[in-house]
């Protein structure tokens, strides 16, 4: 049976029906996820997908961290879950300490959406185990609170602990320091980043297929597991 | 160098959705009882002595550039510097 | 104390502030005929704000009236619903149907550029809402002052944020739109927006009010004092000194309550669970409750104090008048509630009961126990003023037709025309729009099969058949001004044409008539000759309106703006994946050019860049030759010839070339045809022409295709080479660098912006 | 009724992309030797009467919501009613 891959939907998430068929499209079975209930429904992966969850008032990701549904997430992440937070789903993710850092408003200060080069800094993660080592992709980048922070001290750690696991190239789209596009807590299972691999998946309608290993890794790291 | 702080908020009949999403949330939390409007808060850090002359400029400045006088308000004022992070 | 019905007959004299809510005289003996008596002050405020001409229509409804009488036949079906409702509703086949529109919030835009533009896009999504649709997609076309003028550095930062802010925030793909500039806009930003939705056949919900004692439920935000600057007369009538006076003319959009809307209403529909829907906008529940009720087979009753409130101080006219955003009214049977409100509940939407369905036919409207208003809903929002205005083609259109560009002076050597080049892709109108569109998400969702700066933007709806739509908007309000009936079918022909270049089927139209004031006659001309440009056009193409918009009083002392046409075509295409995007792909593609160039730069952008000219007489317009033309583009398309294919407009051939080859920066070299004059060939602006590149070899299909539709087609060139050497050749007069050309092309918009 | 203000600003060795903007606009519009930091001010309406313990439960709301600690410090205040719009 195809890996169970859940995708939790808070008010306000937007990117949520694509991950799901990037996921189906990968070959798992993809579980949509409501926010309010405190169950992860026997899945053995959850991705927090892209949107403006609660209008990305206040902070982004800051309201949603406190749904429900974040406390058995963070249980399971404790656990070794592997979980994937895109765009939004990275905000909630720092938010809730499962990540560390932040994520500020471009500093550009407007919204942007555009092909985002990147390159993968690191394979050690169940989300970026299909790539090669330094590869060179393009991922769909759109938002308005992108730039990621933290102090030097996190920052010396990240890098020194392999934990950037994505990092913009050609330039810096919104400020973020290090060109971080992506990291990873330090067992590797809990990633985010602010590109949308679940936009290049499908030749038709995004500007490569590039975000297509994403899915296939998790789903290589789960059926190993089994 | 002194500093002058310019408190920005939606006017009162103003739609605040901000303010909303955070009452709503406080109230999910068990923070029951609390109404929030969300606004800005500009600290400016004013080189020389803040003369009546130089509040004025910032008055205008707050005017021009820092409120929306469409849909916020202001106050401007000078602040004896408070230490910062409190907590 | 509020003035109600029992009132209103013990004081029949008391004087009333009609004049001040805009109401005529007769206007306001009309309403005390329908009534029998003075109305009271909250039926005052539902009158004059529903008879207002943004929601009457008076001064165009005559006008508008030939868009009904065309055929409600689209070219692959009958519309579902068409002018009338929220939104019209085309069958695309499948189970499926779609619904589109188009709107204008231009002077809010001006006065608060956000929010304006932000309310704006958050108004026409939720008239697609209401036909039971899912909103998919938004376009916005944009109108501004000159770039460099100070003003449009506050209008077009704040308007393309506020669309990105409302759009982005619901989710919805932003697929293309316009963006230009004029002197008469600078006053005046027009600020259109368009929603497309799509649902199945069975889900189709219609406004209107039926079965005695089915409830009447608001639901989404609390109602505030928003856009209710105007009946603050009536609130001081009937409070005190020390009553609200502050009430704010701009509203604040909430994206998240209206994504929330959205997803709620969208499950309420799936239970199957409402009899009528409405979206509140304009006029707020004084239009819902009227609308409802009148489209409806009985009457309504409503008790204004159930009405959830932002600010309890409001007046019963004020509750009535609010324009407060991101709200919805729902007609259900009573059996049905329980579920209907935990839907609401799930997604955090407050709602409310506020009434219900009545017998007889009356609107009833009580407030603290009393009855407020009390009137026939039909007169209020159906029956309204209807004004036959003066119009009457101005004096000056022969002399501005008659200063034609014949002797402007045009460029002759390769020097000149690629300085020419240079200097029409670094205009505003021609240059770059990334800096406006790339604070749009065109991805979400999943399905923008083509976006901006694509001719058309397209939008897969079934993932397994393929099924999809296309939209293009346009409109060349300079060959409006020089011809509006042209000018009108000009917008029509590109629109259609945009969508048939993209290898979709243009089946239906909507519009945004943006003009000066109706009270002008000369406006009043332009805006009459538009309309006939369009129903003729549309009788040609065998497209119907399906609904839009007017937005009068587009004007600033005596200057009208431009008049603008706006014309949105929708398409239908059975298999996406053979879409043609505009860019050149492969080198050594034949490249060549479909339709014929005449001297025509009447109105072109060249005049307009090289001699800051407008005069003469617009391109001449040919519907039949359109027609071919499209079904040759789709044709081709379906049968997988063309790599590339781009519209010619704005700009001519040059500007083509420019756009398909800066797409994936690859070159082009052109060899112009035999004798004909370089610079026409290279600037005229006629009309149904097409840029195409196919695989080498395949020049025999595609000329037997010409053929057949008797479409000229001149193989002009070939596609060079790619990367950063790339170049635009055009043989015997100049080479330019695309490098160079993007940097120039590139530059205008963040230049002025200061970014 | 009483009014607790909480003012959040990020701490000064984090990024303020919007303070830096305006600064920089506000030395293009002439306003010259001003330096601006750019935070929140959220005005809490408390039912009731501000005792200490509801002072600190607007202090656990600020450290757990309001503020990001991470990136911003904040401070909380009693506010004696100031009058609105000021300008
Ligand atoms: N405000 C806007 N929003 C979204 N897309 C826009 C906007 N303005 C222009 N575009 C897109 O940029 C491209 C070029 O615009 P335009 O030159 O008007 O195209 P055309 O002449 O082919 O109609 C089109 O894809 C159009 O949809
Ligand atoms: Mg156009």
């Amino acid at each position: 049976m195809a890996p169970r891959i859940g995708v939790v939907t808070f008010p306000g998430s937007l990117d949520d029906s694509d991950a799901l068929r990037a996921v189906r499209l990968a070959g798992a079975e993809p579980v949509p996820l409501w926010h309010a209930n405190d169950t992860l429904d026997g899945v053995s992966a959850v991705i927090l997908p892209g949107g403006f969850s609660y209008g990305d008032y206040l902070r982004c990701g800051a309201i949603s961290r406190f749904s429900p549904v974040m406390d058995e997430l963070i249980k399971a992440a404790g656990a070794g879950m592997p979980v994937l937070g895109i765009c939004n789903g990275f905000q909630i993710l720092c938010e809730a300490h499962l990540l560390p850092g932040a994520l500020i408003r471009n500093d550009v200060r407007t919204f942007v959406c555009k092909d985002q080069a990147m390159r993968v800094e690191s394979v050690d993660t169940p989300w970026s185990s299909h790539f090669e080592q330094g590869q060179e992709i393009t991922i769909v980048l759109k938002n308005g609170e992108g730039g990621y922070v933290a102090d030097q001290g996190t920052l010396d750690r990240l890098e020194g602990e392999g934990r950037v696991v994505f990092r913009y190239l050609h330039g810096n789209p919104n400020g973020s320091y290090r060109d971080i596009a992506g990291i990873s807590n330090e067992r590797g299972n809990v990633v985010g980043l602010m590109p949308h691999p679940e936009h290049n998946v499908d030749p038709l309608t995004g500007p490569s297929l590039d975000g297509t290993a994403f899915f296939t890794s998790v789903l290589d790291f789960l059926t190993a597991k089994v | 160098m002194a500093r002058v702080v310019v408190d920005v908020m939606p006017k009162p009949e103003i739609l605040d959705p901000q303010g909303k999403a955070v009452t709503g949330a406080l109230g999910r939390l068990g923070f029951s009882g609390m109404a929030v409007r969300q606004g800005k808060r500009f600290e400016i850090e004013v080189d020389g002595e803040v003369t009546d002359e130089r509040l004025e400029q910032v008055r205008q400045a707050a005017e021009m550039l820092l409120a929306n006088t469409v849909i916020e308000s202001f106050d401007v004022r000078v602040e004896t510097p408070i230490e910062q992070a409190t907590f | 104390m509020a003035d109600t019905v029992d009132n209103a007959l013990k004081t029949p004299d008391l004087g009333q502030p009609w004049a001040e809510l805009g109401l005529k005289p007769d206007e306001y003996e009309r309403i005390r005929e329908i009534l029998g008596r003075r109305p009271t002050s909250s039926e005052l405020a539902m009158y004059s704000v529903m008879w207002s001409e943004h929601c009457s229509y008076k001064s165009s409804k005559v006008h508008l009236r030939k868009f009904s009488e065309l055929s409600q036949e689209t070219p692959i079906g009958k519309l579902l619903a068409g002018i009338g409702e929220n939104a019209g509703v085309i069958d695309v086949g499948q189970g499926y149907a779609v619904t589109f529109k188009i709107e204008s919030h231009n002077h809010p835009s001006y006065v608060e550029p956000y929010q304006g533009a932000a309310t704006g896009v958050g108004g026409i999504v939720r008239d697609i809402l209401a036909m039971g649709a899912r909103p998919i997609g938004v376009m916005d076309p944009l109108r501004f002052g000159p770039l460099d003028a100070p003003d449009t550095a506050r209008v077009l930062p704040g308007v393309v944020a506020g669309v990105g802010g409302y759009g982005n925030c619901l989710g919805l793909p932003n697929i293309g739109g316009e963006v230009v500039f004029d002197k008469t806009y600078l006053g005046n930003p027009l600020v259109n927006a368009l929603c497309v939705g799509v649902l199945r056949h069975e889900d189709l919900h219609l406004a209107h009010a039926t079965g005695a004692g089915n409830k009447v439920i608001l639901y989404g935000a609390a109602t505030g004092g928003d856009g209710i600057g105007g009946v603050s007369v009536l609130a001081s009538e009937t409070f005190d000194a020390d009553g609200p006076a502050k009430r704010p003319s701009v509203q604040v959009g909430d994206p998240f309550m209206e994504k929330l809307l959205i997803e709620c209403t969208l499950e309420i529909f799936q239970a199957g669970i409402v009899s009528g829907i409405q979206d509140l906008g304009g006029a707020g529940l004084s239009c819902a409750t009227s609308e409802l009720a009148s489209a409806g087979d009985g009457g309504m009753h409503v008790d204004l104090d159930l009405v959830p409130l932002r600010d309890s101080t409001l007046s019963p006219e004020e509750i009535l008048m609010s324009e407060s955003q991101e709200r919805m009214m729902a007609v259900v049977e009573p059996h049905n509630v329980d579920a209907f409100m935990k839907i609401c509940e799930k997604w955090d939407v407050l709602a409310t009961v506020v009434g219900e369905v009545t017998d007889g036919d009356r609107l009833l409207i009580d407030w603290h126990g009393e009855t407020v208003v009390d009137v026939p809903p039909r007169t209020v929002a159906h029956e309204g003023p209807v004004y036959n205005r003066p119009y009457a083609r101005p004096d000056w259109q022969d002399r501005v037709q008659s200063d034609t560009p014949e002797s402007l002076a045009r460029p002759s050597s390769g020097a000149e025309l690629a300085q020419t080049v240079l200097a029409m892709v670094a205009s505003p109108n021609l240059c770059d729009k990334s800096w406006v569109t790339n604070q749009y998400d065109r991805y979400v969702r999943g399905n923008s099969v083509l976006a901006q700066p694509e001719d058309a933007g397209m939008l897969r709806i079934d993932e397994e058949t393929q099924l999809g739509v296309a939209l293009a908007t346009d409109c060349n309000g300079r060959f409006a001004y020089l011809d509006p009936y042209a000018g009108a079918q000009l917008a029509l022909a590109e629109a259609y044409r945009n969508v048939a270049v993209s290898g979709a089927r243009p089946v239906a139209i909507s519009d945004c008539l943006n003009f000066g004031s109706p009270e002008d006659p000369s406006v009043m001309w332009q805006f009459t000759e538009a309309i006939r440009g369009l129903v003729d056009g549309c009788k040609a193409l065998g497209t119907p309106v399906t609904g839009g918009n007017v937005s009068f009083y587009n004007q600033t002392a005596e200057t009208a703006i431009l008049p603008t046409p706006v014309v949105g075509v929708l398409g239908v295409i059975d298999d996406v994946t053979k879409r043609t995007p505009i860019g050149f792909a492969t080198e050594g593609d034949e490249v060549w050019l479909l339709g014929d160039t005449r001297d025509e730069l009447a109105g072109s952008a060249w005049a307009e860049v090289a001699h800051d000219h407008l005069g003469g007489l617009p391109p001449t317009v040919d519907l039949d030759h359109e027609q071919r033309l499209a079904t040759t583009m789709i044709t081709g398309a379906a049968a997988g010839l063309w790599s590339s294919a781009h519209d010619l407009a704005d700009g001519g051939l040059t500007q083509a070339l420019v756009e398909s080859s800066l797409r994936r920066d690859v070159g082009v070299t052109v060899t112009l045809p035999e004798g004909v004059d370089p610079f026409v060939y290279l600037f005229s602006e006629s009309a149904g022409r097409v840029l195409v590149s196919l695989p080498a070899g395949s020049a025999a299909q595609l000329q037997e295709l010409a053929a057949a539709g008797q479409v000229t087609a001149t193989r002009i060139g070939v596609v060079g080479s790619a990367g950063p050497d790339a170049v635009l050749t055009v043989e015997d007069q100049f080479s330019l660098a695309l490098s160079e050309i993007r940097d120039a092309w590139q530059a205008p918009i963040p230049a002025a912006l200061g970014v």
